[in-house]
């Protein structure tokens, strides 16, 4: 069932796109329902007691067309949250993007670009995850720049420039475990190199993929494209691109490749806490600065995607959890924070934060829900943040990764300091004459910033009556 | 896999290198956006050789080729893409090099 | 079963009750007004109702399997019961101030909404018993101090308000460190669990001293103490709110909570926190005495207090422990009174330089009596409750053999007396001021006139609440 | 163990690389490129790999110079001044490549790979088509998604270009 994931999206760019009268303007309508299905589907997948958890799943289209694709919990939280970040990008994109061919083109790339991202998810197999890496990062080149602002465009192209480097990284790496193991598959490799002992073209190929995952992913010292991309996208684009795009391309494949190809080494665990650290300390030192609305949730980003990253370096446990929950989590408050920067942009016309002052009161609802945001960002109780930083912390106290653990407490700071700063320049504070006028955002942004706000609350509150044991198998990943 | 052909890896790789340092080498040092492309062009070059001289040397060949196949039409698509952003940037600027679009950027930050 | 229900009723009406009132706000302004003074009314009854319960020695405890193994939530004993009437109860008489003060101002509904979630997390975190769960409404209390603080919209209260959240914040991090310590050394958050793994031994010194340093900054002790000052811009019945009633005396219940009552530490403690205790008390009243302003004075003299709360609590014996928690009892009274009065002060003249004031005890003679009767309860003179607060403190010490830290601690007793008769002098008696003013409305005159007499009450029928006192302190690990 | 035939093929693919990235003229830089794939091509044939060999030659020797070429000549060149100054400012930027280049050849030619790898797998070995067809399905559909997106690429980034103007 899960490779129509894949297919299904396929299929609506080219029904779509066929030469009948109507069906053009249903465009948007199809993909919205796309993206809702997903949702429900990822969400029916998660809690049938039919599907065991954690364990690979061969698939009726796939024993027809001969391919295989794996499905776990990770790749159930990552399918939702490209659901659910398609779903938004969709709301907010209804109310930013209104030229209608531009709308039409709009809805044909993220529908692209998401059967790219499911296709990542769900391959079994090295190569085939690279060739779906390429076709989403393809469509987020073209959806940075399709209303061709200069800045965009150029931002556009330093992504791509980066992003190829990456891929022949990656490329590099992925002809080394041919070379040791003849074959990509997953199932292959991970044999391959649990049977030897690895040796140097294996440490190399790691190094390659590590370095090539960062660039994609956006982690220091690899970051130069992100703030630029983020920031100069439109608005939709940068929820989708934050929101998932991102995550996927470089921390998924990265959580994937580390677990299931090398296990846990030793040295993988120090590289990844040192690049985990840089990122988490740098990017919120970075975001302190910045007097752009979107530049800060960029700078942002790249400190949150750092937790991740330390959620990976201590290895199955409870690190791993609180890695694979805070990109759930990164994914719902980050979209949120874009989301109310699109509405305040859409609303004022400026992303220039001293420009801007006290909001709350003719925006209550995009104020109210950035509160949550920011508040779940800095891990603040009982929002979602919370908990997974609560185990990414938990769990590199218990790997002995004790001052990072520290370093990493503390930057939750200068996370809240940061977002404080928003809050403080943005919503409270005396409204200026000019801003006289501003109303609230309207349906889809409004829509989306609310349901976000109830999924961060929910999913806060609801954590402490999830089952123990549904929380370790979310650590336990096929192969791993 | 085969051992005979094991020893030629190492000189196949030093050249696939070489080749990697050209083209990261022009990536970083050239201003010009199109220069910059051709670099990632040579860096898909010696990506595509290792591929093809590890599945030689194992023996699968028939997968090598099946890999750089595809390879070849994700390289198309990502440099026609490319292409694109660089036709619009330059009915933005009149211009290709980097330095232009860093003046305009300059610029862009002290009017706002 | 019934008292379960009680428990979660003390907990859960006012947190939950309080999303409701801005929604009643739309309707009508004044009804809203009374809801918020029912739901606070109605915390009290039921924490008074649980009042024979626990003197009868019994616990009443809620119990739910919940993730890292939580087996129970909510306890309430004595020590529980006790702050909690005491907090609700003074929180009420606020309330009904808040009707006066407040209703010059906009944005009512969200100060209602705050004051009563403040409330609520407060009773949470009172009946809390496990770490996890204290954190949480632990950061409750601290959002909504942070709302509270920066209730007046203006650059310069908002950063006042950021200040408060990043410095408790910083605080609760770190003692998040120390539980994440507890839960190394004993494999749990519950205090039962890890009293019981214990085994009689004691918490490691690693983990007192991170959670002492989060007690510290929300208790605003030295060297954590500047952001109480500064939040004095809040409103005056939330300044009152904050130094009597909920937030500093969280750090001190806490205290209280796990040293005192819960885990046995190591006997170091008992010497290292009253020399830090009466550091900040002396240095705090200096501040006091050099002063001008009538808020920030109070908030000194708050963190000087404090300090003598923290040292009757750590002397360890019956008498310093029965003392330091009549002394949260005898402050919250008369210290809420203080702010209060200088509430209306501050409103209906317009000054906050006691230099500028002057000779009001003509014009406000029921503000004025009720300082006085609250100051003198705040220095000690008999037969205010406070005298009886501070001689148990001392006795205590003096059991303890700490004669030195005993004296220290006098010198602070004398300095407050020069504080308070100073404010009061300058205030009150001599030439009129810049600035006359009559009384107050209705509802504020009454209520400080109401916190003057229980002061009062409370000493001369001091013997209720020390038995109270003792019985909750019975058979406690850190009370010999 | 290399070959002299493949030695020499790999020089020439050295040297055209090099002369892609360091001629001045950017067409002559896109033949440059064109020339290294050719000869990648060669490579690839003499590895036992005729098909990609034939893909490599077709598209990359042919179609993507062209791709190049046609960007070249939609943009302007740059005036005689420009190119003057230019020049100057690229011999500094692109002197030290071919140093480092062979340097780093010579370099790693004294080095030893320490190749220590386990031993063989026992593999079947497929024909080329079974492998495309039958085995990589989910990559051919991913060929067919990525063209989609160039589509789209062109679609929205060039369509306009020549009404903007």
């Amino acid at each position: 069932m899960f490779s129509l994931l894949i297919f299904v999206p396929l299929f609506i760019v080219m029904l779509i796109n066929m030469p009948f009268g109507g069906i053009r303007k249903s465009a948007y309508i199809l993909a919205f329902l796309l993206a809702l299905a997903q949702i429900v589907f990822t969400l029916l997948a998660f809690f049938t007691p039919l599907s065991p958890l954690s364990s690979g799943r061969q698939d009726i289209l796939g024993n027809f067309f001969n391919f295989r694709i794996g499905v776990d919990n990770l790749t159930l939280v990552l399918l939702f949250c490209i659901g659910l970040t398609l779903l938004v990008t969709l709301l907010t994109g209804r109310e930013v993007v209104v030229d209608q061919r531009q709308r039409f083109n709009f809805v044909n790339l993220l529908v692209i670009a998401m059967a790219g991202l499911n296709g990542i998810v769900l391959a079994q197999d090295i190569f085939t995850m690279y060739v779906f890496l390429e076709i989403a990062a393809v469509a987020s080149y073209i959806l940075i720049s399709f209303q061709k602002g200069i800045l965009a465009l150029e931002a556009a192209f330093k992504y791509l420039i980066l992003s190829a480097a990456a891929s022949v990284l990656m490329l590099s790496a992925i002809a080394l475990l041919v070379l040791v193991s003849g074959d990509t598959s997953f199932a292959i490799i991970s044999q391959a190199l649990r049977d030897g002992s690895g040796g140097f073209p294996v440490k190399l190929a790691l190094g390659l993929f590590v370095c090539g995952f960062a660039i994609k992913g956006g982690i220091i010292p690899f970051h130069g494209w992100l703030p630029d991309a983020y920031t100069e996208a439109p608005a939709p684009v940068s929820i989708f691109l934050a929101g998932i795009v991102t995550k996927t391309l470089g921390l998924y494949t990265l959580i994937r490749v580390v677990t299931v190809l090398f296990g846990q080494a030793a040295y993988i665990s120090q590289i990844l806490l040192v690049m985990g650290i840089l990122s988490v300390v740098f990017g919120a030192w970075m975001a302190l600065t910045q007097n752009d609305f979107k530049r800060m949730l960029a700078y942002s980003s790249i400190s949150q995607v750092g937790y991740i990253i330390l959620g990976l370096a201590c290895g199955p446990g409870w690190g791993l959890a609180g890695a694979i929950l805070h990109i759930l989590n990164h994914t719902v408050f980050k979209s949120l924070l874009f989301v109310n920067s699109a509405a305040v942009e859409t609303k004022t016309g400026t992303r220039n934060m001293d420009q801007l002052a006290g909001l709350s009161d003719r925006m209550p609802v995009t104020s109210f829900t950035s509160i949550i945001a920011s508040l779940s960002a800095a891990g603040v109780p009982p929002l979602a943040g919370f908990w997974s930083k609560l185990l990414i912390i938990i769990g590199l106290w218990q790997a002995g990764f004790k001052l990072v653990a520290v370093i990493a407490v503390l930057a939750s700071i200068i996370t809240l300091g940061y977002l404080l700063s928003i809050q403080r320049r943005v919503f409270w504070g005396k409204l200026g004459s000019e801003l006289l006028n501003v109303k609230e955002a309207k349906g889809g942004i409004m829509i989306s910033a609310v349901l976000l706000a109830a999924i961060a609350i929910g999913v806060g509150l609801a954590f402490p009556f999830i089952p123990a044991a549904m929380l370790n198998s979310l650590s336990s990943l096929l192969g791993g | 896999m085969n051992s005979a052909l094991l020893p030629m890896f190492w000189p196949f790789c030093i050249f696939v290198l070489m080749i990697l340092v050209i083209g990261f080498y022009c990536i970083l040092v050239t201003y010009n956006l199109i220069r910059a492309l051709i670099g990632v062009e040579l860096l898909m070059k010696a990506a595509t050789l290792l591929l093809i001289l590890v599945g030689y040397i194992t023996g699968q060949t028939a997968l090598a080729q099946s890999l750089v196949i595809t390879l070849i039409v994700v390289e198309v698509v990502v440099m026609v893409v490319a292409a694109g952003i660089i036709l619009r940037i330059y009915s933005h600027t009149d211009s290709v090099d980097v330095r232009d679009l860093l003046k305009l950027k300059d610029k862009d930050k002290t009017n706002a | 079963m019934r008292t379960e229900a009680t428990l979660l009723g003390i907990v859960f009406i006012p947190l939950l009750g309080s999303f409701l009132l801005p929604l009643i706000g739309r309707l009508s302004a004044r009804f809203r007004n009374y809801c918020a003074l029912g739901l606070v009314l109605v915390t009290f009854l039921l924490s008074a109702s649980l009042i024979g319960k626990v003197l009868s020695g019994q616990a009443i405890t809620v119990s739910q399997q919940l993730v890292f193994g939580f087996s129970t939530v909510f306890t309430a004993d004595g020590l529980a019961v006790f702050m909690a009437s005491v907090a609700s109860f003074i929180s009420l008489l606020i309330v009904i101030y808040s009707f006066g003060y407040i209703d010059h101002y906009d944005h009512q509904s969200e100060y209602y909404f705050m004051v009563v979630f403040f409330l609520g997390a407060m009773m949470g975190l009172v009946m809390a018993s496990n770490l996890i769960f204290l954190y949480i409404f632990w950061e409750l209390t601290a959002i909504a101090s942070w709302r509270l603080i920066g209730f007046f919209r203006e650059k310069n209260q908002v950063m006042r308000a950021d200040k408060a959240f990043l410095v408790t914040f910083f605080g609760a991090v770190v003692m998040l460190l120390g539980f994440i310590v507890v839960y190394q050394q004993t494999g749990s958050f519950d205090y039962a669990t890890i009293k019981a793994s214990l085994n009689g031994g004691t918490l490691s010194n690693l983990a007192v001293g991170l959670i002492l340093f989060g007690i510290l900054s929300k208790s605003a002790t030295l060297p954590f103490h500047t952001w109480l000052p500064d939040a004095g811009v809040a409103p005056s019945p939330v300044t009152a709110l904050l130094h009597a009633a909920i937030l500093v005396k969280i750090g001190v219940y806490v205290f209280a909570r796990l040293f005192v009552a819960t885990f046995p530490i190591e006997q170091i403690w008992h010497t290292v926190v009253p020399i830090i205790a009466g550091v900040s008390a002396i240095v705090a009243a200096g501040a006091a005495l050099v002063e001008t302003d009538i808020k920030r004075i109070i908030a000194y003299s708050t963190i000087s207090q404090i300090g003598f709360i923290f040292f009757g609590l750590a002397t360890g014996n019956m008498v310093g422990v029965a003392g330091g928690l009549l002394y949260i009892l005898a402050h919250g009274l008369s210290k809420a009174g203080l702010f209060l009065c200088a509430g209306i002060v501050e409103q209906n003249t317009h000054v906050k330089d006691i230099n500028r004031l002057g000779g009001l005890m003509k014009t406000m003679p029921f503000t004025a009596i009720a300082f006085l009767a609250c100051s003198f309860s705040v220095m000690g003179i008999p037969p205010f409750s406070g005298f009886f607060a501070k001689y148990m403190v001392f006795a205590g010490g003096i059991n303890n053999g700490q004669i030195g830290t005993t004296i220290f601690f006098m010198a602070g007793a004398f300095m407050t007396i020069l504080y308070l008769l100073r404010v009061f002098y300058k205030v009150f008696m001599g030439e009129t001021g810049e600035s006359q003013a009559p009384e107050g409305s209705a509802s504020m005159v009454y209520t400080v006139v109401i916190f003057a007499v229980l002061s009062l009450l409370s000493g001369i029928l001091i013997s209720y609440p020390a038995q109270f006192v003792q019985a909750a302190l019975l058979n406690l690990p850190g009370v010999k | 163990m290399l070959g002299h035939l493949n030695l020499l093929l790999l020089i020439i693919l050295l040297v055209s690389a090099l002369w892609t990235v360091l001629t001045r003229s950017l067409i002559r830089s896109a033949i440059g490129l064109a020339l290294t794939s050719a000869v990648l091509a060669v490579i690839i044939f003499r590895l036992g790999s005729p098909l990609a060999a034939v893909c490599e030659l077709s598209v990359c020797a042919g179609l993507i110079p062209v791709l190049f070429v046609s960007t070249i000549s939609l943009t302007h060149p740059r005036t005689q001044a420009e190119k003057l100054e230019h020049r100057r400012g690229r011999l500094k930027r692109f002197i030290f490549l071919p140093f480092v280049a062979l340097g780093l050849g010579l370099f790693l030619s004294l080095m030893k790979l320490p190749l220590n790898i386990p031993s063989p797998l026992a593999q079947r070995v497929y024909d080329v088509r079974e492998v495309i067809w039958n085995m990589r399905s989910l990559d051919l559909i991913g060929q067919v998604i990525i063209f989609l997106a160039g589509v789209f690429g062109v679609v929205i980034l060039l369509k306009e270009i020549k009404s903007h103007e």
